[in-house]
């Protein structure tokens, strides 16, 4: 069951290389993962706004989308075909240009991200040897085309809702890759499969997350891409309450389906870069195929990105920023320091204790610093 | 507190002051408000610091302005003020530097019923459109769209002493002679009475 | 010459085709913000390039850097001072002439040291360079370097919050 | 004009590169928090306001006008139309004026029917406010919805004895349309008693929530001073301690009847407006237990006044005048009334809380940000068809 | 931290609830899936529940209890009511109307006609899907679209059916009773059986 994609896969490439010279051949496997990523993004993107507006309305005692097939699981394709029929409106005084190209310029990076994500056990479309750092380098693109959406549209709210998107990236990309850092340190590469296989079999607590060090990078890393995501309750770039929707505020139709599918590609990606990262990937109990562990952890990721947004109000923006600089990047880089000192000190209840205790003492320390921002407890009087 | 108590009150603290009383209220000139109401405001008698509403009241022959205050502290009130103006120069100094609740109040009533607050910071108005004429909540005020002026209007108008230009009142005539039938026939039976 | 190498020699004729235009967009565009643009594209062609010569890490602080901060940082400060990406501003000033010649000079100087340059060719297949070396060359044997300039980048750090404070 | 060279605008003084650019945005008419067509004309310095004015009127429909020409229980359907989350209340205030007005007595059974809609309208308002500023704060819809959950069950109650759930028209001068009916008196003491638990869980969820807390806290802060100075009432004013409640200062009606608090905010923050919200809530459901337990048989009308609702045109009050006002949810509602003896109102004027409070919204939002001028007004409780009467 | 936490676990236990609790949409218990799928299930109607109003008739559509007498016309708030009296050939005007149009568009459900009006010949109907493709045409309803009979006036509100009908009843008897000691007081006459119809 494990291999079934990679076989099926070597299955297709041999009845090519029956007929077929042997350069095309690598093309042919070339455009074999590229055309499965192009399936696979757009349909995940699908079936996660499917699966956010269930699993908000559950929580919000309501069903969700029940009428387009059965348990509402045609509603992505109904929507697809609203947003494709519908009027696609440039504003007058936009740069019509580059309103066009903003789009079309978000999806690409959401898309090449997918090229180094270890679905499985050998089922990675690229294995770069510097896949988290292309990771990180080509997200960080996306702040390009949220500008020049923004930019373009000619329109105060989307100006607002670009300049603080990029002053919210950049500030979360810092803590972002900050707390990647420890997991390199610790596997000793940058590719996305070797990190994978440094965190062992799925029993006897391998996983990064299950160390100190691990477990306050995972938080940073989920928070800083929950962040990068604009999703709640990070999403002040479209804070629909404020400023509109945003950078998208004056996009319709596909366009604006175009910038949709990026940030739900970037919930998928960012969800299973941190499984891949702390939750050891496709590692997992011999039970199930490792593609289906891969999925199953990246899943409950996103299952928690969405519970957030069911739950939590939104952060204010200086707020935000105060979160990125003033609280995760200090704990990130202590954290570095945390981790360097765990594969200095060889006992093991030496590590795990001064670990606890430095990083229990900075998130202390940070909290007592930023005593200022933090909420005060009110009492109220009772008059006759 | 009575009014007439409060009457004789302010009649002490300025004497010469002229006040009626009227109904609940008292009547004052509109020099004299601004020092009665801070008077009462500042007193440590009346405490009146708070006031709940201005509104304007067309009378025909006049305009008035009413004040409603209460104390907050004392739990007392309400002293009624009145402010009569001609109907053709309206102007009433503001209450604004006494009491900010008096500010979008007093736009209110100048958009309603033209009473200019002299003093006031802003005094623009509030609900209907920058360049909108007349005032629509004095009695003799006729919109613009004569349709909805029927001959019962017309007659209610005349007998509050209201004159009612002839072509409104001719249109209003053709239509009660055109009669309830004719009428039927467009499209929205009894809706532009509202 | 198979085709494999063909295509990816095209692909690397035409990141560099990529990159000139856009470079060449950066100084003629009369809008400031498409200039900009038209900068992220030539670095992004430029890590391409790197890309397509095997040096990965090069290529992904590229874009890291170049694409996701600096040229961000351009755009944040064209849009927070609206009146420069006003496109009534011209965005350039009147003196193309000493420019081209300095750029005739240095032309004449690049291609000098061309042709001097003995351009050793290689049969053998280009070895990536992976971070692990790269990390040791750093720390290693240009780690007094790598020290300074991490000093100066954190005065100049310093530095700009000292303008930026206003009080 | 020739365009400026580039040398000269590298100046340090130049406005080009000095000028922090004032920005100015309309939040509005069509506005997702804006809770209706209610315009902000914002100047913003970076996401910082420096200026802020309220523009209003895209819903005016000159409500006193059209009730000077309409009898006077004509009004009263319209009276649901200016705070449309409490048209209990609003006709509370409007029977009350014109009860003063006509001097109507009204009997027991009325008057506690009277006080358990408007203490079930204070409900309805007040946990719909609540979640209305936690859409405005970014929650996506739970704390909406959870509250709409529970508004929902008052708003049944309200179909089953007034016929419509939203525009209730149900007071009449001298009494109510229609009595409770023990199946509904049953049906309101299940949902008061399974109230706090409902609150209990909306409390869980939001009042110690950091993200909220650190939100509202210290945002918006109206002083003691300025809430009197400026007529604020109602839950925002008592936020900023203003003891001052018509519940308990004009005992109007048979509020006197009853033990209840006033609870009272020491700030006058976003927060504070909130969580006096909630305690007001739970006070509302003391007065509630009480008056069922102690609502008396009997008619729900003045047996003098019954024939009325047949012939509204013959209801002329003598001349006079009266101002009935009460506390709605969204603070002192008042009704000014003027009769000239005839069967439509001389003059008819509403006291709007929504206006009123919203006069200090400039002081409450100056220096905050965007977000914050949002949330702000979501505390401030406004209502458009009341505030552009 | 806490009070987050405190909060997702809410919102999960709504969650987890939605799919454990049975769906009660009209009950008053908290959690489990409270909205209603609506064309298909709907709530119970409210027997006060009022919307547009309708005219009564007793048993045949001829039987109007409408005396068109222009009650209900001056009493409505938005005015939406615009009443004809009916003549016979000759021009004799008759206790009922010829032209009754409601316009639903104008129509606020307020319920002030059917309390003003003394002949109970108006009620407020339960109807309230009455969507057409254009405001003037299928929104203003007249005389014979707005009848319906006494019988779904007994399906939509028994209760207040049965008290309008024995007060009806009893003004019936008076009126005859009166009617009889008139005409037994000034000369007798072949009686006419007592109608609830004027």
């Amino acid at each position: 069951m494990d291999p079934i994609f990679v076989n099926s896969k070597k299955a297709l490439l041999n009845l090519f290389s029956a007929f077929l010279p042997d350069w095309t051949v690598v093309l042919v496997s070339i455009f074999i993962s590229i055309g499965a990523i192009m399936v696979l993004g757009p349909f995940t993107m699908m079936y996660l706004t499917w699966f956010e507006r269930k699993l908000l309305g559950r929580i919000q005692n309501r069903i969700g989308p029940n009428r387009v097939g059965i348990f509402g699981l045609l509603q992505p394709i109904a929507d697809g075909v609203k947003m494709l029929t519908k009027e696609d409106i440039v504003p007058e005084g936009a740069d019509k240009a580059v309103h066009l190209l903003a789009p079309i310029a978000i999806v690409i990076p959401s898309l090449l991200v997918f090229s180094v994500l270890p679905f499985g056990r050998n089922m990675t479309a690229v294995n770069l040897n510097i896949g988290v750092l292309f990771f990180l380098a080509v997200s960080a693109t996306t702040t390009l085309s949220i500008f020049m959406g923004a930019w373009a549209s000619r329109n105060k709210f989307s100006l607002l809702g670009g300049m603080r998107s990029v002053a919210q990236l950049v500030s979360y990309e810092v803590p972002m890759v900050l707390s990647v850092v420890p997991v390199i340190l610790a596997a000793g590469s940058l590719s996305t499969v070797d990190l994978v296989e440094s965190q062992g079999g799925w029993n006897g607590f391998k996983w990064f997350v299950f160390t100190p060090w691990g477990f306050t990078a995972f938080i940073t890393f989920y928070l800083s891409g929950v962040a990068e995501c604009n999703r709640t309750p990070f999403d002040i770039p479209e804070g629909e309450s404020e400023i509109v929707a945003g950078f998208h505020t004056e996009y319709s139709g596909m366009k604006f389906a175009l910038w949709y599918m990026a940030e739900f590609m970037n919930v998928f990606t960012v969800s299973g870069l941190t499984a891949v990262l702390f939750l050891g990937g496709w590692q997992g109990a011999p039970g199930l195929p490792s593609w289906a562990w891969f999925f199953i952890k990246t899943y409950a990721l996103v299952f928690v990105m969405m519970w957030f947004r069911g739950t939590l109000p939104r952060l204010r923006v200086d707020q935000l920023m105060g979160l990125a600089w003033k609280f995760l990047l200090p704990l990130t880089l202590v954290n570095i320091f945390v981790a360097g000192l765990w594969f200095f000190i060889p006992d093991l209840r030496w590590r795990v204790g001064t670990a606890v205790a430095l990083l229990g003492l900075t998130f202390w320390a940070l909290m007592a610093l930023n005593r200022t921002a933090l909420p005060e407890k009110r009492t109220y009087e009772f008059a006759e | 507190m009575n009014p007439a108590e409060i009457k004789t009150k302010l009649e002490s603290e300025f004497p010469g002051i002229p006040i009626q009383i009227v109904g609940e209220g008292l009547l004052l000139g509109p020099e004299d408000l601004v020092r009665v109401a801070r008077f009462l405001k500042e007193s440590g008698e009346f405490k009146m610091n708070y006031l709940s509403s201005i509104t304007a009241v067309d009378y025909l022959e006049h305009l008035e302005s009413v004040y409603h205050l209460y104390s907050v502290d004392q739990r007392t009130g309400p002293v009624v003020l009145r402010v009569r103006v001609p109907r053709d120069n309206p102007r009433i100094p503001s209450l604004v530097h006494l009491f900010r609740s008096a500010e979008f109040q007093e736009r209110e009533a100048y958009d309603m019923m033209g009473i200019r607050y002299e003093g006031h910071p802003d005094l623009r108005r509030i609900f209907m459109w920058e360049g909108f004429e007349g005032y629509p909540l004095r009695k003799d005020y006729l919109p613009e769209n004569e349709d909805v002026l029927e001959w019962d209007d017309v007659e209610w108008l005349e007998r509050h002493g209201v004159t009612v230009p002839a072509e409104y009142k001719q249109y209003a005539q053709d239509l009660k002679a055109a009669g309830k039938e004719a009428r039927a026939e467009r499209p929205k039976p009894g809706a532009e009475a509202v | 010459m198979s085709p494999l190498v063909l295509l990816v020699k095209t692909g690397i004729y035409l990141l560099m085709a990529l990159s000139l235009l856009a470079a060449v967009g950066v100084v003629t565009f009369r809008n400031i913000f498409h200039s900009a643009l038209a900068l992220a594209g030539t670095l992004l062609g430029v890590a391409g390039i790197y890309l397509a010569l095997r040096a990965d890490f090069l290529a992904g602080v590229q874009i890291l850097l170049y694409v996701g901060a600096v040229v961000t940082l351009i755009l944040f400060a064209i849009m927070l001072t609206h009146r420069l990406g006003d496109p009534t501003i011209p965005q350039a000033n009147k003196q193309s002439g000493p420019a081209l010649a300095g750029l005739l000079i240095l032309a004449a100087l690049l291609g000098s040291l061309f042709l001097k340059t003995n351009w050793p060719v290689s049969e053998a297949a280009l070895t990536p360079v992976t971070v692990r070396v790269l990390a040791k060359a750093l720390l290693g044997e240009f780690v007094f370097p790598f020290e300074v300039v991490s000093i100066v980048l954190l005065a100049a750090l310093i530095g700009a919050i000292v303008i930026a404070r206003k009080d | 004009m020739s365009p400026p060279v580039l040398e000269k605008t590298f100046q340090a003084s130049d406005p080009v590169l000095q000028d922090t650019e004032t920005f100015e945005v309309n939040l509005g008419p069509q506005h997702p928090s804006t809770h209706g067509v209610f315009r902000m004309n914002v100047k913003l310095e970076g996401e910082t306001i420096v200026s802020l004015k309220p523009v209003m009127g895209y819903l005016h429909r000159n409500h006193e006008q059209i009730a000077e020409n309409m009898s006077y229980l004509g009004s009263m359907p319209y009276t649901d139309r200016l705070d449309y989350f409490n048209s209990m209340s609003n006709n509370f205030g409007y029977a009350l004026a014109v009860e003063r007005l006509a001097k109507i007595d009204v009997p027991e059974r009325a008057q506690y029917v009277r006080v358990i809609m408007a203490e079930l309208t204070r409900l309805v308002n007040h946990v719909s406010v609540i979640g209305f500023l936690l859409n405005d704060l970014g929650a996506f819809f739970t704390p909406v919805l959870y509250a709409f959950r529970e508004r929902e069950k008052i708003l049944d109650v309200f179909e089953e004895v007034a016929g419509s759930r939203m525009m209730c028209n149900y007071l009449r001068f001298g009494g109510v349309k229609r009595d409770l009916t023990p199946a509904v008196t049953e049906r309101i003491k299940k949902i008061v008693r399974g109230f706090p638990k409902f609150l209990d869980e909306f409390e869980g969820l939001l009042t110690r929530n950091e993200i909220l807390c650190i939100r509202c806290q210290k945002v918006g802060v109206l002083p003691y001073d300025l809430a009197v100075n400026a007529g604020i009432t109602g839950p925002m004013a008592r936020a900023s301690g203003v003891n001052y409640d018509l519940r308990k200062v004009d005992r109007y009606s048979i509020y006197d009847r009853f033990k209840f608090k006033i609870p009272l905010g020491k700030i006058g923050d976003v927060y504070d407006r909130y969580l006096v919200r909630i305690l007001e809530m739970r006070e509302s459901l003391k007065i509630l237990e009480q008056a069922l337990k102690e609502i008396p048989a009997g008619p729900v009308m003045n047996p003098k006044f019954a024939a009325l609702a047949k012939a509204p045109r013959n209801f002329k009050p003598p001349k006079g005048e009266a101002y009935g006002r009460v506390e709605a949810p969204k603070g002192e509602l008042g009704f000014y009334l003027v009769s000239d003896g005839t069967a439509q109102p001389w003059r008819y004027h509403v006291r709007a809380p929504s206006l009123i409070n919203l006069t200090v919204l400039e002081d409450l939002c100056l220096g905050h940000k965007v977000a914050d001028a949002v949330i702000i007004l979501g505390s401030i409780d406004i209502v458009l068809g009341e505030l552009d009467h | 931290m806490l009070g987050v936490l405190r909060g997702m676990g809410i919102t999960l236990k709504n969650f987890l609830a939605s799919y454990v609790l049975p769906r009660r949409p009209d009950s008053l218990e908290t959690g489990g899936i409270v909205t209603v799928q609506y064309p298909e299930e709907r709530l119970p109607e409210k027997e006060n529940f009022r919307n547009f109003p309708f005219l009564v008739f007793d048993g045949t559509v001829d039987n109007i209890r409408c005396v068109s007498c222009d009650i209900c016309a001056k009493e409505c708030p938005p005015k939406c009511i615009y009443i004809v009296r009916d003549t016979d050939s000759e021009g004799k005007p008759l206790k009922r109307p010829k032209v009754f149009d409601i316009d639903f568009t104008v129509c606020m459900n307020c319920g002030i006609c059917e309390e003003a009006c003394p002949f109970d010949a108006i009620f407020m109907d339960h109807e309230f899907e009455i969507g057409g493709p254009e405001r003037q045409k299928s929104l203003v309803y007249h005389r014979d679209d707005l009848l319906k009979s006494t019988a779904h006036f007994q399906k939509i509100r028994p209760t207040d059916f049965a008290a309008i009908e024995e007060r009806r009843k009893k003004d019936a008897e008076k009126k005859a009773a009166a009617q009889a000691t008139v005409q037994a007081a000034a000369q007798p006459k072949p009686q006419t059986p007592p109608s609830p119809q004027p």
